[in-house]
């Protein structure tokens, strides 16, 4: 595909995707929440809720620690740009991104790793207990999530013969259906991965506020208002943005291959749609059966996905070979 | 001839006048002034060898040819500045009563007769002249060994002598083995049959069987005086112990003279032999006496002793280069004999100044010389990593081609090589460094060091790691030609 | 021929009284009787250079022998006696090998010494070709004397035997070496004897003793 | 003796030559130095003076070495000393100009830091330590420019010694000498080995002339040999894991602007070796060569960054995160030289870019972080990062620039440290295409560790730099700390506009680089007609990267975000104290210590250390806990391997025992074993 031809309607579908991208982010974590509650047999809460609490924090008066230096206010606008960006370049319905061409899926590991280090140093900033327990925790899930990340779409890429996502994407859905091995694995990896950046159980629990677990939620504390509002929509991106890597990866089919014309947008949709229903119904049973694991076994928990990942690329490479 | 005789005549005339005067208060000055005059006519000597090429004198009694030439001038050289650091020196030893009027006359005397001796044997022709030069510059050496009178240096002067002595005889053995050969090749007439060049000129046809004996004989002889494992006993004693001046002189020039011998008969004896057996000799003491030394160094506590024991080191990598032959090799030896004898006495100049600063002789006890006298500190810092073969200086352009070549013609020698200067350069530097810097211990001297002859000498080293001279070089070449062999 | 002329045997029988001088100083332990023996060979030495010279007619054989005769037989064990009365130096204490060791060794070095011998022995143009080996016995035999013994004026003789074992060693290959090396050499054994001289004095002064077991302070294993 | 078969490179005509124009500039460094003597003691002079001088003079170095690579020009010039029948060869070729490139920006940037930064109580004076640090920088430089062996190894002895005075610049501390020491002896052991491949090198006598070392044909053993031998030399050099130990004391040890040079610039040096030799004077390696730089690189990176992870120590961090890039630069041409010996050159090609491009960006990133290090040095007085802390509202000059560093060696985009690493994963998805199976086999393990320490060293840069600048100051005495004064203001910036600047105009950069590849590999990395602002490394392959495009979008929709919410709420922010939970008494102990923070990976990689710890007990009056990590090579290699060397040293002793019938032993039975050995032979 030409890299940088500059067409409109090219140019319209990665605003449309980013637009929907932002709309959508924060529907897909109230689903999720509703499922989990369903299957706790809880009242679930409103699907809208996400939207109500950003809102909310919005209009609230924003409360800086006295410490706080200039980082600790600029690091959610950044958080929130790289998962956006991230979107930008994530085949969620369309696979002809002009933005692509700027970044890869290296490069988008590397967007995730930018958000995640600022996020941290954003948390060690004020210098609470918690912060720095939150950003040492964040980074040690980090740096065996982001490497195992990366062997996910090394196989793709090896599959694909290159390492732009839509690329991938557009390879492994037009082709006929291939059975890989390879895949398998990976996919196993790529959920555990999934798992632990985005604060699920059994690494994180999003719910709960409990020091001797909590990663996430300990490097938000000092965060109010239209700062946390930021970092609570980075982080339904965060998730939104793993599920449609997810899609492209494993279940690229439906999304808009070829030239996009309102109709296969049209058509590639209502397909997001139910794959988002699925996975977040799905990542909700997974959290349900699942139990929290003490900080200390989260590293195991990566570690196996980390060893799936390379599996997958030796398995890929022997049955190439 | 006149120059030829000057250069003899000065020392032993500076012997006896010492041997009278050499009391005096200007005792000092007297035998530098002998040593400079030396000086000058082993000059003249060389200009005349570099205008006429080699010449033969007093009925081919003598023999200047471009290898003994550049020694002489070396000799002659370092002979000078040895003298001028005695000076201050010897002087601070009165003052510290550790030797008296009387001794420093026989220090003075003894000194011009050690010179005598040494410069004999470079420039006789007469194999058994060479033998008598040399044996008389150990006794000439051995009561300086003993000047301070103490228990150690008792102990040190008599296994000099005594393991010298023996040693020299079995050379004397190898001498009559050679005059035996000869004799049946030039006649009986005997006068001709232990010249060099005679010899050198018909050891085609000299008896093989006979000469591998002579061979072995002068080689155990002069390589005790060389100082090669195992025949080096007596070398760390002798050079610790002594004056350091005389520690100097013993390092750099002796060992050169001693090694010298052992060529010239390698020369005579390949020429006989035809087999690399010889050569094969010298390399096997070159890398005993390297990789014992390098460990030896590693426990040592004195710092006389520790370079003394790195001069056997050195003799060693010499040895062992003259050993693998060929023009590289031969040309590096040279180089590196010329590079060594200045560092060492330098160093041994820095280390004796030292030593008297600290008021031990025990690298313990010495400390922080950098912070007290910068000139001191850095001298021996700079000795150290010159005589440990760091750039620029010439040390390192010797051993480069040495293990270069060694690498290329012998590689199983590589390994060895590279683990024995590995571990001398631990053991050196690292005693080195705490005296140099850290805090200090040292105090002021009553006589100004002279620490002149110090950086004149690694001035010239430096230079020589950077630019051979081309009438140096073209030394070098002749010379390597004439020993390298085939 | 059957039977070699006199002064030939004569020749060869002062060789073997050297070798067998030789031995006797291995064993010997009285100092005084050690000297006594050098002197012994010295004459033997001596006689077998007057016998050469008077056999060949090589005139400065003559020279060379009253050398020997002047140093070896006369001077140095002279002042060797002096030094030993002035010294009180008249038993060396048990030697490092015992004496019926040492001759061992003794025999097998000489019959080393004679395979060494072997090649030169058959070029040998000179009268007496056995010389050499006996030559070559000797020295190693007063290096090994040399070796086995503490105290400092025994080694003083061994040093001196294995002059003799050299100058027997020059004169029955070569007639001797060319005047101005026997010169140089005699002086260098002068000289050296006198400078052991003062040295034993120094020793002395310092030890009150010549036991060579007060030299072994410097050493690298402390 | 004239070194036949000169390659067709036209000998130097003009003094305008860019090779006569690099040989004057370092010898400017050389006179500059020299200078220093003139009054050792001023500060002014010696310091200030001096190093702004020295600082020009490496920006015009940069300056006519980037023009000369851009020329893609080859001279050579035979300098009137050296021995005799081999005079110094030097040589100026796009190889040599990249990495004079990299030596005259980097010392421009550290020398005006350093004219800011060299004052009193430096232990050496400040004019001696103007002599060493430009000497130091002048060998680098002739190390780079030397066309044949002795030339080469003079230098490259020469800028040990330069550094290791520069290291001991503080004598009288007694770690300093120890480090010191270790540094010159691994040195000088390095350079033995160098000795011995260039041995096997040389073209015949007297032949070590580079040009005769090409023309000679190696059998295929000696190559190999020459090759192993240059790789153990280098990679002394350079920090590669086993012989890695001085890295981290040595760094440490030297005034901060010395550290920078070190890090920066000196283990490039042993990249230009080795490069030189497999490439240029070998010529042609074999595939399974690249495999032992390959392995040895990846191990020191994961090492690197492990153990940079549990520093507490801010330069020995810094130490040994070089160790680590090192280990991802040599993986790097390790990968080259496999797909050259497997004849790809153009995917030679662009691993060797990635090779050089990460050359490139750490001589900068590197610098800037250890002169980050030494302005809070200089500003607290502490190096350990548990008494450091919250100094980016004291200092936030330097934290801003530090930051830059930190990100870059986070390899985060769009800044410099990422491209490399891009480079190098993607040449990385290309090694399945070697046509050795098990090379295939092992190959995805590497990008997989490649990736872990990438992670890591994300870990490592957050540690680094929220320990020191963020949070609350750990000691009240930082309050007094001060932010840095203009010329290093200067260095500082300058450092990190290069790191930006690498970062951002990739295409450029490897545009530049073509020539080096093509000299090296005979290929170039395509630079296929897209835009020039768009990295796309391999033409028909949709792989491209564009991080200006990316910065530009990031930085709209931050904007964008920050207008949005201003226009559509409100800008309203109230100070308060930070939340301590309900129980009040919030303290800067209460922080992670350098420690805690490192204890994830201190369990995780436990293996790798031996870990030496001190617990409380209950019943303890004064409890306190301390943990000191020990490296488990130094533990298990060297100190045995010097006990080793000890023992036998008291077991050759023996020989020397004082008995002089002992002595006449020695004698006798050598006289007899050789006279026995001549009757034999």
């Amino acid at each position: 595909m030409s890299l940088v031809a500059f067409k409109p309607l090219e140019l319209l579908t990665q605003l449309i995707e980013i637009l929907v991208a932002l709309a959508v982010a924060p529907l897909l974590t109230g689903w999720v929440n509703q499922c989990r509650a369903w299957l706790a047999n809880r009242r679930a809460p409103s699907l809208w809720l996400p939207y109500d609490n950003i809102r909310k924090l919005f209009e609230k008066e924003a409360v800086l620690a006295a410490g706080a230096s200039p980082l600790f206010r600029v690091a959610p606008y950044i958080v929130f740009a790289t998962m956006v960006l991230a979107a930008g370049i994530i085949p969620s319905m369309g696979t002809r991104l002009p933005l692509v061409a700027a970044a890869d899926a290296i490069a988008l590991v590397g967007l995730f790793a930018t958000a995640r280090v600022f996020l941290s140093l954003a948390a060690m900033d004020v210098g609470t207990a918690f912060g720095t327990l939150g950003a040492r925790r964040e980074m040690m899930v980090g740096f065996l999530a982001e490497p195992a990340l990366l062997m996910v779409i090394f196989v793709a890429s090896l599959i694909s013969a290159t390492t732009a996502l839509p690329a991938i994407a557009e390879h492994l859905a037009t082709q006929s259906l291939g059975l890989y091995p390879s895949l398998a694995f990976t996919a196993v990896a790529f959920t555990l991965v999934l798992l632990a950046e985005n604060a699920r159980i059994p690494v994180d629990n999003p719910a709960t506020h409990l020091e001797l677990t909590m990663i996430h939620e300990a490097m938000l504390l000092e965060y109010s208002a239209r700062h946390l509002a930021l970092m609570e929509w980075a982080s339904h991106l965060r998730l939104f943005n793993y599920a449609c890597i997810g899609f492209a990866l494993f279940i690229p089919w439906g999304v808009a291959t070829g030239t996009v014309g309102p109709l296969a947008l049209a058509f590639a949709v209502p397909v997001l749609a139910a794959k988002l229903v699925l996975a977040g119904a799905g990542l909700a049973l997974i959290e349900t059966v699942s139990a929290k694991l003490r900080v200390m076994r989260a590293p195991e928990f990566l570690a196996t996905a980390f060893l799936f990942a390379v599996l997958g690329l030796l398995v890929h490479v022997l049955l190439r070979a | 001839m006149i120059e030829l005789s000057l250069l003899l005549g000065f020392p032993a005339a500076g012997a006896l006048v010492a041997a009278f005067f050499g009391a005096g208060r200007r005792g000092p000055e007297l035998n530098a002034l002998c040593s400079l005059a030396t000086l000058l006519a082993a000059c003249a000597l060389t200009v005349r060898v570099i205008g006429h090429g080699q010449v033969l004198l007093a009925h081919e009694q003598f023999f200047v040819d471009p290898f003994n030439v550049f020694l002489v001038a070396l000799t002659a050289f370092v002979g000078f500045t040895t003298a001028l650091f005695s000076r201050p020196y010897m002087r601070t030893e009165v003052v510290h009563g550790r030797v008296t009027a009387g001794r420093l006359r026989l220090y003075h005397a003894m000194y011009q007769l050690f010179m005598l001796t040494m410069l004999l044997a470079l420039t006789t022709n007469n194999m058994g002249l060479l033998w008598v030069a040399m044996e008389a510059a150990t006794l000439s050496t051995v009561l300086l060994v003993t000047l301070y009178r103490t228990p150690q240096s008792l102990e040190a002067g008599w296994k000099y002598f005594i393991l010298c002595g023996v040693g020299i005889a079995q050379a004397l053995f190898g001498t009559i083995l050679l005059y035996f050969a000869a004799e049946r090749v030039l006649g009986a007439e005997g006068v001709t049959a232990l010249l060099w060049t005679h010899l050198d000129a018909v050891k085609g046809e000299l008896e093989p069987a006979v000469i591998a004996l002579a061979f072995v004989f002068l080689l155990v002889g002069y390589g005790t005086k060389a100082g090669l494992v195992p025949l080096h006993s007596w070398l760390p004693d002798a050079h610790a112990e002594g004056p350091t001046p005389i520690s100097a002189v013993l390092s750099g020039l002796l060992l050169n003279v001693a090694i010298y011998a052992v060529v010239r008969c390698k020369v005579l004896v390949e020429g006989s032999l035809h087999s690399p057996v010889p050569g094969r000799m010298l390399m096997g003491f070159g890398l005993l006496s390297l990789v014992a030394a390098a460990f030896f160094l590693w426990r040592q506590r004195d710092i006389k002793r520790l370079f003394a024991y790195s001069s056997i080191e050195h003799m060693g990598i010499i040895t062992f280069a003259f050993g693998l032959g060929g023009p590289v090799a031969s040309f590096a030896a040279l180089l590196h004999m010329t590079v060594h004898s200045l560092t060492k006495s330098a160093i041994f100049f820095v280390v004796g100044h030292a030593a008297q600063k600290c008021g031990t002789p025990l690298m313990d006890g010495i400390r922080g010389l950098v912070t007290v006298s910068p000139t001191i500190g850095w001298g021996l810092m700079l000795g150290a990593l010159a005589i440990l073969g760091l750039p620029p200086f010439g040390v390192f352009a010797s051993e480069f081609l040495i293990v270069t070549t060694a690498m290329r013609d012998e590689p199983w020698t590589a390994p060895i090589l590279l683990v024995a200067l590995g571990i001398a350069f631990a053991a050196i530097f690292g005693r080195v460094q705490p005296m140099v810097f850290g805090e200090t211990s040292a105090r002021r001297l009553p006589h100004a060091p002279a620490l002149l002859p110090v950086f004149v000498h690694l001035a010239i080293v430096l230079v020589l790691g950077l630019y051979v001279p081309p009438y140096l070089a073209d030394w070098y070449r002749a010379a390597a030609r004439l020993v390298g062999g085939p | 021929m059957l039977t070699a002329p006199l002064d030939l045997q004569l020749l060869n029988a002062c060789a073997a009284l050297l070798l067998l001088l030789s031995f006797a100083m291995l064993s010997q332990r009285r100092i005084v009787s050690l000297v006594n023996l050098l002197i012994v060979q010295g004459a033997v030495l001596t006689c077998a250079t007057l016998l050469l010279a008077w056999r060949t007619g090589q005139s400065h054989l003559y020279v060379s022998a009253a050398l020997t005769l002047g140093l070896k037989v006369v001077f140095l064990p002279w002042l060797l006696h002096r030094l030993i009365r002035r010294l009180e130096v008249y038993w060396d204490t048990e030697p490092l090998l015992n004496v019926s060791g040492t001759m061992l060794v003794g025999i097998l070095t000489v019959v080393f010494a004679f395979a060494l011998a072997q090649p030169i022995t058959q070029l040998a143009a000179t009268t007496m070709r056995s010389g050499i080996g006996i030559a070559i016995a000797v020295v190693l035999l007063a290096f090994l004397m040399m070796i086995t013994r503490r105290k400092a004026m025994s080694q003083v003789v061994g040093f001196l035997s294995m002059e003799n074992g050299l100058f027997f060693g020059a004169m029955s290959a070569t007639y001797g070496m060319p005047m101005v090396v026997e010169l140089g050499i005699a002086l260098d054994v002068l000289v050296a004897v006198l400078v052991l001289g003062v040295f034993f004095f120094q020793i002395r002064e310092q030890f009150d003793s010549l036991d060579l077991h007060h030299l072994e302070s410097l050493r690298e294993r402390q | 003796m004239a070194s036949p078969a000169l390659s067709p490179v036209p000998v130097i005509s003009s003094l305008s030559s860019p090779l006569a124009a690099c040989l004057a500039l370092l010898a400017g460094w050389i006179l500059v130095g020299a200078a220093g003597l003139i009054r050792p003691q001023s500060v002014r002079f010696g310091g200030r003076t001096l190093f702004c001088c020295g600082a020009l003079l490496g920006l015009a170095l940069a300056l006519v070495a980037a023009a000369s690579l851009a020329g893609g020009i080859t001279e050579r010039l035979v300098l009137p000393v050296g021995l005799p029948d081999l005079p110094f060869h030097v040589r100026l070729d796009p190889l040599a100009s990249a990495f004079l490139a990299l030596l005259g920006a980097t010392a421009a940037g550290v020398s005006i830091f350093g004219a800011g930064y060299f004052r009193e109580g430096e232990g050496t004076a400040p004019g001696l330590l103007s002599l060493q640090y430009h000497w130091f920088l002048a060998s680098m430089g002739f190390v780079l420019l030397a066309d044949d062996a002795y030339g080469f190894m003079v230098a490259w002895e020469a800028m040990a010694i330069c550094s290791y005075f520069l290291v001991t610049t503080q004598h009288r501390i007694a770690e300093i000498r120890r480090a010191g020491f270790l540094y010159l002896l691994i040195a000088h052991l390095g350079a033995t080995a160098l000795l011995l491949a260039f041995g096997v090198l040389q073209g015949g006598k007297w032949l070590f002339t580079f040009d005769a070392m090409r023309a000679a044909h190696l059998a295929p053993s000696a190559a190999a040999v020459a090759f192993l031998l240059a790789l153990a030399g280098f990679g002394a050099k350079a920090g590669l894991v086993p012989l890695h130990v001085w890295l981290p004391e040595a760094h440490p040890a030297a005034p901060s602007p010395v550290s920078a040079l070190m890090s920066g610039v000196m283990l490039k040096t042993a990249v230009y070796g080795t490069l030189r030799v497999t490439f240029d004077l070998i010529g042609a390696p074999l595939w399974w060569w690249g495999l032992a730089p390959l392995a040895a690189g990846l191990l020191s990176a994961l090492y690197g960054a492990v153990f940079a992870s549990v520093q507490t120590d801010m330069k020995r961090l810094l130490a040994y995160s070089s160790i680590e890039n090192l280990g991802l630069i040599f993986t790097g041409l390790g990968l080259a030289i496999v797909f050259d010996g497997a004849h790809m050159p153009a995917l030679a090609a662009l691993a060797l870019t990635a090779t050089l491009y990460h050359c490139l960006n750490h001589a900068l990133m590197k610098s800037l972080a250890f002169l980050g290090t030494g302005s809070v040095l200089h500003a607290t007085g502490e190096r350990n990062l548990g008494r450091l802390g919250g100094l980016i509202h004291r200092m936030p000059w330097v934290a801003a620039l530090t930051l830059v560093a930190a990100l870059a060696l986070a390899g985060l985009p769009p800044l410099n440290g990422f491209v490399s690493e891009w480079l190098l994963l993607q040449s990385f998805l290309f090694a399945d295409q070697i046509p050795h199976a098990f090379v295939n086999l092992l190959i995805p393990m590497g990008a997989a560790l490649v990736a872990l320490a990438g992670a890591l060293a994300g870990y490592v840069m957050v540690k680094f730099f929220g320990v020191i600048f963020l949070g609350q100051p750990r000691e009240s005495s930082l309050a007094r700390a001060h932010d840095c004064g203009a010329l290093e203001r200067i260095g500082l910036a300058s450092l990190a506009l290069g790191c930006l600047a690498l970062g951002l105009a990739p295409v450029e950069v490897i545009g530049a680089l073509t020539g080096v590849t093509r000299e090296l590999v005979g290929a170039t990395v395509p630079h296929s007609g897209a835009a020039w602002w768009l990295l796309a490394p391999v033409p028909g392959r949709a792989i491209s990267y564009g991080p200006l495009v990316l910065l530009a979008t990031g930085a709209g929709v931050v904007v964008l975000t920050m207008l949005l919410v201003r226009l559509l709420y409100h800008r309203r922010v109230r100070r308060s104290v930070a939340w301590d939970c309900g129980f009040g008494g919030l303290n800067a102990r209460m922080q992670d210590t350098a420690e805690g923070f490192g204890q994830p990976i201190r369990n995780i990689f436990q293996s790798f250390f031996h870990i030496e710890r001190e617990l409380p007990t209950p019943f303890d009056r004064a409890p306190r806990y301390s943990i000191a990590i020990v490296d488990r090579i130094w533990r298990g290699a060297y100190q045995p391997l010097g006990s080793l060397v000890q023992r036998l040293a008291d077991a050759v002793a023996i020989l020397q025992q004082g008995r002089i019938s002992v002595y006449l032993l020695y004698s006798f039975a050598t006289l007899v074993v050789l006279l026995a050995l001549a009757l034999i032979v």
